[in-house]
């Protein structure tokens, strides 16, 4: 069957689900658990069909993130390679006790003694008229749990491959999909080889300065630098994809091209994971830095429901170029 | 307090009804954007509770809030306003369909997080009990979020401090689109409140009259220092979870017949003709209302996107 | 299975209680750091239920779990290796007192967050069920514990798929340093499980047979399908809540009193003339036990400290 | 009554002590509510006396951290001044919808109608023996929550006057003690005024290198520019204090003196809240730096229970001159 044969033009949040159904044909001990998982097929379409395919494999749970993700772990630690939905990012919250006191420290405390090959699925940001305890961006808190991989896919083809990877993966892995991105359409190539976890990918090259973002902020990104270069500043766009572990590889060789970096995302700036990034850069490459780094994010707000006020303060295509030319032009005062 | 005429709990629900469906083409005309949990059918239960509570008691609900918003008597033209992401004088915009607050009500809000207001309830209980008038804190959940572990921790919270906290949970039968009775191994739900020490009751949600009578009862227990209780009021959506949920998982006839079950439906069977014409004109004023709310809600103006990220603290 | 005799009994407990004892010695000696959460006085309940343990049941614990990694069979030499933070084969000096695990003997582990074990082994429970080999998961948690949302969550989560659950709450009256009865509106204990829709019974944690006979009743459920069980075991501590607490907070006479109640007082009382001799022989083989082991733990090398930061991921 | 009458010796714990009792009776709304913090005292002392002397305002609650920290957002909505003790950082865990869904969106979204002037106090780091789930440094989670202040005394005069001040503040705060310093002693003014949230305090001057550090590590940065200054290296110490706000200005003005900025934590690097100070340092002094920002703190693990484990994970004084050594010798590859 030739490459080209199987490749599908199709949604994101659909790419999710074939991701799902790959996982329970390819491991008999996969389980997905979640709230509305089964029979009505997943609150956003993610498990569609599944639970018709393969029966009690898929479970619906009472709503008590803690109890499943909870379950799952010890589902895991006893055989089984669990897949859990966490419906929001922000319900994460109730159950932050198992993610962060309990999941990550099993394999490390038990010596070997246990492995949790655990996947949690959940999706984040904000879409008009979400409100503040529906809108979080919280990748920075997870990327500082060591003992999980965290990863943002930006794209079909991503949601497809990363969400393999961490499943395939013995370690516990958190996927942090974009709700705003769920009906997004891409080519989507499903017999590909598993792509190992913490690739991030170069997607445009660059010479004047390098972008690195994640999750929905990438076409932002992309966009920016298309704006860019009508204005003749060639901007190189990564994927950075995982947060954890993080390819600084791919960010050192565009970086010492471009001697200028820009992060974006959609999360709050203070202590967002474009800090990490950019004390990375200071601390390992200040030597190829032609001036400041300069992060994109949201100005440490709530978010507020209101789709005006939510525009007002969300990074985009706009702030992003507008940063970068201040970037270009920074000089010592 | 008098029992309240049938045309004035025909008056009560069918504004919140109203509301709802007039929330819906709003949305579908693009003048609210993002999703909305309307409570179509559920409306006897905030009508009968919020009967209850006096001016200095407070409230708590779920996105599923905007009956209990209505029948604690925040004005409709600003809750129309907060919910098409104007500068309404509740929020400013920043709460919307699921998180908005009434500060001058005593309306501490809905809350987007299954079962997180009854830990804040609790502590307004606590106020209330500390501040010695005799003042209540009431709090409505869905059946499904009696299972969040923050709701087992603050009824046992309630129970062991004997706060006047009242739980109504609004038992729909769904949690989102999964059967609760699917979710427990108890049946009726109140069950789980013995579990706590806390005295409960099931009573039909579907009328004004029994739900008032049930929520009496506890606000007097609670007001007299008898610690917490939780109401149990079995009612039916009539429409999806959120606005856009297709209901497919809900069995053929199931909606019919909570149709003929729903509190509009009844009241205008118990009034007969005696009363029907003067529902007709309750009919025709709720509408008028509602209008005159939403072209007032319209006036209010946009928020101002210069002040968005103001006001993350006080100092 | 025959009913052990009593200086079987005697033994399995006392074996508990001096290491229990000797650990408090050599936190003494400096050769243990940190605070400890000793069972003295409870040990009948870990001896007990994990006699109906079998090699492929899942065993769950809380901080307070030297007695059920003794009662479940994990190696004394290695458990003290652990405790001294020497490179035992259980967790190789990381897991240290209140968080050890042993994966080759079943035993989930310790946790030392209130509550948190309950979601885990209703997992270890999913997973038994379905392996379809009729094996169980069996939990300990505290009487504070029982209030944590965690716990609450999982109940219902264990009732609702009927998982082969047993939970077994020792109620030991006081959740740290706060008497339990303060902190609930219920007695028993037990009483929260009906809640839940999990059947449930009281008894008493001190005596081995009583204990033994509660879970196998819980297991035989579990095991045919028939779902959890809560079973609340009374005892009381005869320590401190943690190695450093002064206890001032318990009224006088209280502990003198529960060392008349107290597991080997009752077996040594039972015993009389006949089989006193018998236990006094007891006494010096797990003596002898205790001390051998711990001279074995001794001889672990300390962890290597270059290792220290390896094994975070598999991969 | 002169200021040196009012100044005492006592230890780190009774400052929080005498904090508390300051607040019980300058605000007679305030409440303090938590497990064991009534009859028992207090599981570390802090409440000792407080039931005694002012009764029910003290409140034990039953261990279920969501329900109190929930308890408390309510009462302070309904006017109250609460102060919650959660025992160890891990535990806010188990609350975590409280404190990041909840609490820091409620004075913002009500657009002001609400106010919540609680104060949350817990306690953080490792201390030999401790295991995994008791020995986390999680300061960088809530500096990325936008809405509650985060602030973290190194000495007990900190720890009275930095209580006092989130406490005076009608904003949600949170201090965050060091159980390692509880036992240590220092002078503490009782009667001082307020001071201001947010400042950082030069603790000694520097030419060469300054060193940021908060909580426990203070002491080891001071311990470290000793070691330094005997080989001719001048370091400055700045404790931060707080990491929300951060007092920009006090590290601005150093680091224009040494051009060389060392960050040191207890937390593990990897999005600690060292990453923000470092992009913070990138973005806006970039020109003042003469070579690369340096971040000492644990590499990335669990925290293991054996000591000989646990000390080979810690910053100390000792890896953090080394560190100091290496970025005033860092150069050009
Ligand atoms: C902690 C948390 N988990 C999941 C959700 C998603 N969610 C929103 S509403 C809902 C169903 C709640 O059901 P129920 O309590 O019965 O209330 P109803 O919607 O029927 O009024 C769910 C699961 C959430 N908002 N918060
Ligand atoms: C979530 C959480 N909150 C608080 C603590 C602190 N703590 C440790 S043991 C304990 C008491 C638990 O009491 P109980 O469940 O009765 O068990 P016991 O100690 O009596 O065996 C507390 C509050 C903790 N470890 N985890
Ligand atoms: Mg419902
Ligand atoms: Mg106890």
């Amino acid at each position: 069957m030739s490459t080209n044969a199987v490749t599908e033009e199709i949604t994101y949040i659909r790419a999710v689900n074939e991701g799902l159904r790959w996982a329970l044909r390819e491991y008999p001990k996969a389980l997905i658990l979640g709230e509305d998982v089964a029979l009505p097929n997943g609150p956003f379409g993610a498990t569609r069909g599944l639970h018709g395919e393969f029966g009690d494999r898929v479970i619906d749970t009472p709503i008590t993130e803690s109890a499943f993700v909870g379950a799952a772990i010890g589902a895991a630690m006893r055989g089984y390679r669990p897949i859990v939905e966490i419906m929001f990012m922000d319900f994460t919250q109730v159950a932050m006790d198992q993610l962060v006191n309990q999941l990550p420290n099993i394999h490390y405390v038990s010596n070997g003694g246990f492995r949790v090959p655990l996947t949690i699925r959940t999706q984040q940001g904000r879409t008009p008229g979400s409100c503040a305890q529906h809108s979080q961006s919280l990748e920075a808190v997870f990327a500082h749990v060591p003992g999980i991989r965290v990863g943002l896919p930006a794209n079909p083809q991503d949601a497809y491959d990363m969400l393999r990877s961490a499943i395939a993966s013995d370690d516990p892995a958190l996927i942090i999909e974009s709700r705003a991105l769920y009906a997004s359409r891409g080519p989507v190539e499903l017999e590909r080889p598993l792509a190992p976890i913490g690739r991030a990918q170069l997607r445009r090259p660059g010479e004047d300065v390098t972008i690195v973002s994640w999750s929905r902020m990438v076409g932002e990104a992309e966009a920016a630098a298309q704006r860019l270069e009508a204005e003749g500043i060639s901007a190189a766009v990564i994927d950075l994809r995982w947060v954890s572990p993080v390819d600084h590889d791919t960010i050192a060789a565009s970086l010492e091209r471009t001697g200028r970096l820009v992060i974006a995302h959609e999360a709050n700036r203070t202590a967002g994971f474009g800090a990490e990034l950019a004390a990375w850069a200071t601390e390992e490459r200040f030597w190829d830095l032609d001036g400041p780094v300069a992060r994109v994010g949201a100005p440490d707000i709530r978010m507020p429901a209101a789709a005006t006020l939510q525009e007002a303060l969300l990074p985009s295509a706009e702030s992003i170029a507008e940063t970068v030319r201040a970037t270009l032009n920074a000089a010592p005062a | 307090m008098d029992a309240p005429s049938l045309p004035e709990t025909y008056r009560a629900i069918l504004t919140i009804r109203r509301f709802e469906e007039r929330l819906l083409s709003l949305h579908q005309e693009g003048l609210i954007q993002g999703s909305m949990h309307l409570c179509n059918g559920q409306e006897a239960i905030p009508v009968g509770a919020c009967r209850e509570l006096r001016a200095d008691d407070a409230l708590t609900a779920t996105y599923r809030g905007h009956g209990w918003a209505i029948a604690r008597g925040l004005p409709l033209p600003d809750l129309f306003a907060e919910l098409m992401g104007r500068a309404s004088p509740l929020c400013g915009g920043r709460g919307g369909s699921a998180y908005l607050c009434g500060a001058p009500y005593g309306f501490l809000g809905e809350n987007s997080i299954v079962g997180a207001g009854v830990p804040i309830a609790a502590g307004a209980a606590l106020a209330a009990r500390r501040d010695g008038a005799g003042a209540v804190s009431l709090v409505s959940i869905g059946d499904g979020a009696l299972n969040q572990g923050a709701v087992g921790e603050a009824l046992n919270f309630a129970a062991a401090l004997a706060l006047p906290l009242v739980v109504v949970v609004e038992n729909n039968i769904y949690s989102e689109m999964t059967p609760i009775k699917e979710m427990v191994a108890i049946d009726p739900l109140a069950q789980r409140a013995a579990g706590f020490g806390i005295p409960s009751v099931t009573v039909d949600g579907n009328d004004t009259a029994v739900v008032q009578a049930a929520v009496a009862e506890a606000v007097a227990r609670a007001r007299s220092g008898g610690g917490p209780t939780l109401v149990e009021a079995m009612t039916e959506r009539l429409v999806g979870h959120y606005t856009g949920d297709a209901q497919q998982y809900r069995p053929a006839g199931e909606v019919e017949a909570a149709k003929t079950r729903e509190p509009l439906t009844r009241l205008r069977a118990a009034a007969g003709q005696e009363l029907g014409a003067e529902l007709a004109v309750v009919d025709e004023e709720v509408e008028a209302t509602i209008e005159s709310a939403v072209q007032e809600a319209m006036g209010y103006p946009r928020p101002d996107p210069a002040g968005a990220a103001l006001g993350v603290y006080v100092d």
